[in-house]
């Protein structure tokens, strides 16, 4: 066990898989001599080379498309894509070309790529580089689509991408970067698809991603002392989606929140919470609530950043408000 | 205040002829077995395309169809200087390009028609003709981005040592279009062994080229761009495009990088479906189909001291193997209607939850 | 009232505003010439003239920032994106830039401007040229998404969308450019935000959208032959949201079913879901439905396509079902 | 094999020497009042650049913030060329030219600090700074679109009739991505009167801009590919920036099209927030800051006669304003909340329901 800043794990995660796989090669803006400009891609350039760490131009469209040619003709490239807003610039070739290859070709090509871009708010960058752009991409058949809220997660979850003959899109969340948790020494490798009960409660089941996590715990903790126990979900991955154990859960709490750092309107939560209410209908004792970013751009200042992205305070208001009207 | 209509009415745009063939190519070092192979591809082409066209007006092929009658010389050039394991990457107006790589045509055709045979199952279509074991790496219907892929698997060629090459067709229209400026810039960049060929057919859609774009040679005067030699061809004379292959994979295999060629051409009929292309001024019409590529080449292959009748022998098995592929893809059953789930994930499947 | 096709009713809409005002110019690959590639701006190039009605190169990117730039600096211009599914070539300056450039200044910079785009599927494209991509638009805070399903709404949401002072996204289905409708004579201009009830009916709500309305109506049709009476909602608008009209038919119902054509993750069907979820859960008998396309890329053979994309048939056997089950 | 770092390790690429200085223009036709102006500018800059450095240090700046500390010439340059009318198009390092259209320190100051007396109230921070009412159109954070946008203002104002320009700054690392390429040849298509001013500092954020890209002029290179002229200046030259403005917007008013401008220059530090810039060679850092614009500037001035001291009450006056700002900003109130919900549309709300 040792201890891991969570963008150490990017590297760690991705060392783990080159060191296995020759296949395996990381291109992207200044992810080789500089090691990335979130630093998740430090000493990778100096373990394997400008072969297989690759800096490359400030062109998302060519780095896609190599990344998605690479695959076809039998490597396993990882990509970067800086800023997960910058997706909007080559978001053709995610959307129309990498997701759509295989069902149109009817199986012939298979496309085992990464693309792992830095996501989400938090840093006060303004509204164009700290979106949660997730939904953007579990909208589109074809795509899997990850987003780790522990370094331990990171690691595993990372090596499950590269391993995986799918493409995948790994959304690693900048407002977590400088987080510390456990990693396990030796070879970790986790599995896409599966959701994380971080903490078990009857009263009520919170659905949360990435960086509204932590919030959600601290949520849960607050709420705790009230007498509320919450039960939170880790959904770690949304495509493949952990249906059941949200499911499940629900048919415990009898109440569903979501946890969504995305702008209101089909953020992830929309999707479960249409699944909940075809499925669970019988077993919520109550509305289903989603608590997200409000839909608006994200201002750049700190203040209002904080204000319209939810906190662990404005959870356990709403949730307690909730189940108590 | 200048707009692209503003100083002509449209389709009044100037006539662009085609270039004087160059006789000296008659001599070139291409042998007769090349020659031979090169003619029986352009019939291959011109006859399976003339029968996609039928089925599509009597409604046998549903969608849309992009041909390239008139423009064979390109796919057939190119297609016999590569290697069985070299790549093509294709447009929506790609079946001369999938034929060229030893497709057969039965399922092709039964693609276009939508069945179970076809070549993707019936799910791809016309616009995304797929062939891997060919190394026909798809055709691709949103203009730009499958320059970008195609560097990948230069890339990916380059970095097993295999000395493959990447070669992209695209038209004269996508030379303005982001995707082509950061494909070539990142070719040129990194060396790679990717073959950009523009097919200059002079019109987008129904648009003249010539309307829209800053230079007169809208893919030959961008090379210098990328550190590029401007390389322009007859594209409608199928030695003349063998030739500029070879060399250009030499390079390529070389390890001196990509190359940007154009190649002038035409289409015959309009740019899909239906259309007729009467936006074409009738001088530019009369003197392109005077100059096509499989009149060029039969009249060389004559001049050669072939006889007519080995090539009218060539004519008639291809027009035998259309009528096959024809029964063929007409008898082919609908598609699976399972098939619709399948093949999203790498698993077969298209489940996205537990 | 004159007869119109909806194709011919985008050039209506576009026509009647440009006769009025002057600031209002059109551009496009083969809108002038050529008149659309669906014939939807036929006529114009002559009755404006080349400097309004404007041909472009093959270059999305450039279109729309052209059209952004003209918007904020006194023009309202209506730029076309032939294909929706061509919107992941120029998504950058559709949602990091016309959607947030008002906010990001505090309301320094207006965007009248207007995308009108063919949307959707049934004509047998394929997986590039056949998706329903408004809920890509919808999710992107700063930018109003409306999808006419009749050649009236579409004169009248046409012009409300080039007078709003803020960017408009308009989809056309390409499945309904052949159908007709009466369109009154005179100035046309409807209201953008308003859902309008096709046929009301006390047993359950459906709401549907383009395409997908007539496809409701046919299936409200067959199930009232078997006694049941479907109220069935055409939105028009997903952004703004006519989210009263919902919950006051619902409260109405008691049962909600979405008609999407979209892959079912994060359909615009899943945003009501979940705010009728929260907001009706009280007034709710049985379970939310959502008939969508599954979360395919769209086949393109007819048979495979007919298959995936809702029916009439497919949407009557789902809400039988349920409703009796 | 060839990629970026294959040949040389990071940071030991070959160093790239600012131009030697033109003595001739000290004699060039510009008046002493411009002079005097530009040389104000370069002070509002440079002071008002340090100052933000030192309280993004101090941790009172959030976020990030991208200086154009040793880049001043061009903004300055260009911007004492504009009419009042013209339009500025530039990016997320865009302090230096929201200046030099005349926007007061004491609004970008209080925008760098999250504050509700910001330039936008705040809501957009250091990388959009936005002064319509100056002509400052707006910062764009993300590479390639205000290119694209520039454009529209272009046609905006030739539709209009009213002469004015668009003058759109933007970085080397940017010509390779498309839509420099889109924007370019739409520009010269329409033949927009769009002034296109790449900013060449020789580095994107921590990779040499050689290392990426195919030729040695990242911009002046792709001109002919727009059937442009291929212009470079020294760009830490404020007069050699202003008579190359003067010029290039002389020709768009006259309606003879777009200019691709390609000015050297040099950050003095790095990329961003706390970068040092350190995968700069030793040798280009210290060659380039001898060459710095503001020296250079005050020099001329002097040989051209003007009083040390006339000069020095310049700066004096100018660590003034910044005084002032600086107290203006930390003074400002913190943003309303409900500022938040604000502007989203046209009727000022933020609600997309009933
Ligand atoms: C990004 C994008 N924009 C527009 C289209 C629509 N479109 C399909 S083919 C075509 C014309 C392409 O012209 P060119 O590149 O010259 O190829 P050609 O069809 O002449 O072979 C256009 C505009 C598209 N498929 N993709
Ligand atoms: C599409 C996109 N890709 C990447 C980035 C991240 N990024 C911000 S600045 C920058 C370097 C830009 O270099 P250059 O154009 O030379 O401008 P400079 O910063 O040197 O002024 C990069 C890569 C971005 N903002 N947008
Ligand atoms: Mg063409
Ligand atoms: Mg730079």
């Amino acid at each position: 066990m040792a201890e891991l800043n969570y963008r150490h794990a990017v590297a760690q995660g991705i060392r783990q898989e080159m060191a296995r796989d020759d296949d395996v090669v990381l291109i992207g803006e200044d992810v080789a001599g500089a090691g990335g400009v979130f630093k998740t891609t430090g000493g990778l350039l100096d373990e394997f080379g400008p072969r297989r760490v690759i800096d490359t131009p400030i062109a998302e469209q060519a780095i896609l498309g190599a990344t998605m040619g690479a695959a076809m003709t039998g490597l396993r490239p990882i990509a970067e894509i800086m800023f997960s807003d910058f997706f909007a610039v080559c978001w053709d070739i995610v959307a129309n070309e990498i997701a759509k290859t295989r069902y149109m070709t009817d199986g012939q090509v298979s496309l085992p790529l990464v693309i792992k871009t830095g996501n989400g708010g938090s840093l006060r960058f303004g509204a164009q580089h700290s979106q949660s752009v997730e939904n953007w991409a579990m909208m589109v058949p074809g795509i899997k689509v990850v987003a780790p809220s522990t370094p331990r997660d990171m690691v595993g979850l990372m090596a499950a991408a590269v391993r995986s003959d799918d493409p995948v899109l790994m959304f690693e969340h900048k407002g977590l970067y400088a987080s510390k948790g456990e990693v396990p020494d030796g070879e970790v490798v986790d599995e896409l698809g599966t959701a994380a009960i971080r903490r078990s409660g009857a009263d009520a089941t919170i659905v949360a991603l990435a960086l509204m996590v932590p919030r959600a715990l601290e949520a849960a903790d607050q709420l705790a002392e009230k007498g509320i126990e919450l039960e939170v979900i880790d959904l770690r991955s949304l495509v493949p989606l952990d249906t059941q154990a949200i499911i499940d859960s629900v048919a415990r709490t009898g109440r569903l929140f979501t946890v969504e750092e995305n702008p209101r309107l089909l953020g992830w939560g929309a999707e479960i919470a249409s699944i909940v209410a075809e499925e669970c209908f019988w077993d919520l004792d109550g509305p289903i609530e989603r608590i997200t970013t409000p839909h608006v751009p994200l201002p750049s200042a700190a203040s209002l950043e904080d204000l319209v992205i939810p906190s662990a305070d404005e959870i356990a208001t709403r949730v307690f408000k909730s189940l108590n009207s | 205040m200048h707009t692209p209509l503003s100083d002509h009415q449209y389709g009044n745009h100037s006539p662009v002829l085609p270039p004087v063939l160059d006789p000296a190519t008659d001599d070139a070092d291409i042998t007769i077995e090349d020659r031979l192979a090169i003619y029986r591809k352009l019939q291959v082409m011109r006859q399976f395309e003339q029968r996609a066209y039928d089925l599509f007006m009597k409604g046998l092929v549903k969608g849309t169809s992009h041909l390239s009658i008139g423009m064979e010389a390109i796919a057939a050039g190119f297609g016999q200087a590569m290697r069985p394991d070299d790549y093509t990457f294709a447009t929506y107006r790609g079946h001369a390009h999938t034929l060229a790589r030893g497709v057969p045509m039965s399922p092709v055709l039964a693609e276009l028609l939508g069945r179970g045979n076809g070549l993707m199952g019936g799910k791809g279509g016309s616009m995304h003709l797929t062939s891997v074991k060919h190394g026909m790496m798809g055709s691709y219907a949103i203009i730009g981005a499958h320059l970008a892929i195609a560097n990948g698997a230069a890339f990916s060629a380059q970095y097993r040592g295999t000395d493959q090459v990447a070669v992209c067709f695209f038209g004269d229209g996508t030379t303005n279009i982001g995707a082509f400026h950061e494909a070539l810039s990142y070719a040129a960049t990194f060396r790679l062994p990717t073959v950009f060929v523009c097919e200059n057919n002079l019109y987008m859609e129904y648009t003249s080229i010539q309307d829209v774009t800053p230079v007169a040679r809208p893919a030959a005067d961008r090379a210098s761009a990328y550190g590029l030699e401007a390389r322009r061809i007859d594209g409608n004379d199928a030695d003349a495009c063998y030739l500029e292959a070879r060399a250009a994979f030499d390079r390529a295999r070389a390890g001196e990088g990509p190359s940007l060629i154009e190649a002038l051409t035409y289409r015959h009929g309009g740019h899909s479906r239906a259309d007729l292309g009467e936006y074409r001024p009738q001088e530019e019409v009369e003197a392109w189909m005077a100059h096509d590529p499989i009149d060029i080449y039969r009249e060389r292959l004559k001049r050669l001291g072939v006889d007519a009748t080995e090539l009218e022998q060539v004519d008639d098995d291809v027009a035998e193997q259309v009528e096959q592929a024809t029964q063929e893809a007409k008898d082919g059953p609908e598609p699976e209607p399972r098939s619709a789930f399948t093949e999203v994930w790498a698993d077969g499947g298209s489940s996205w939850r537990n």
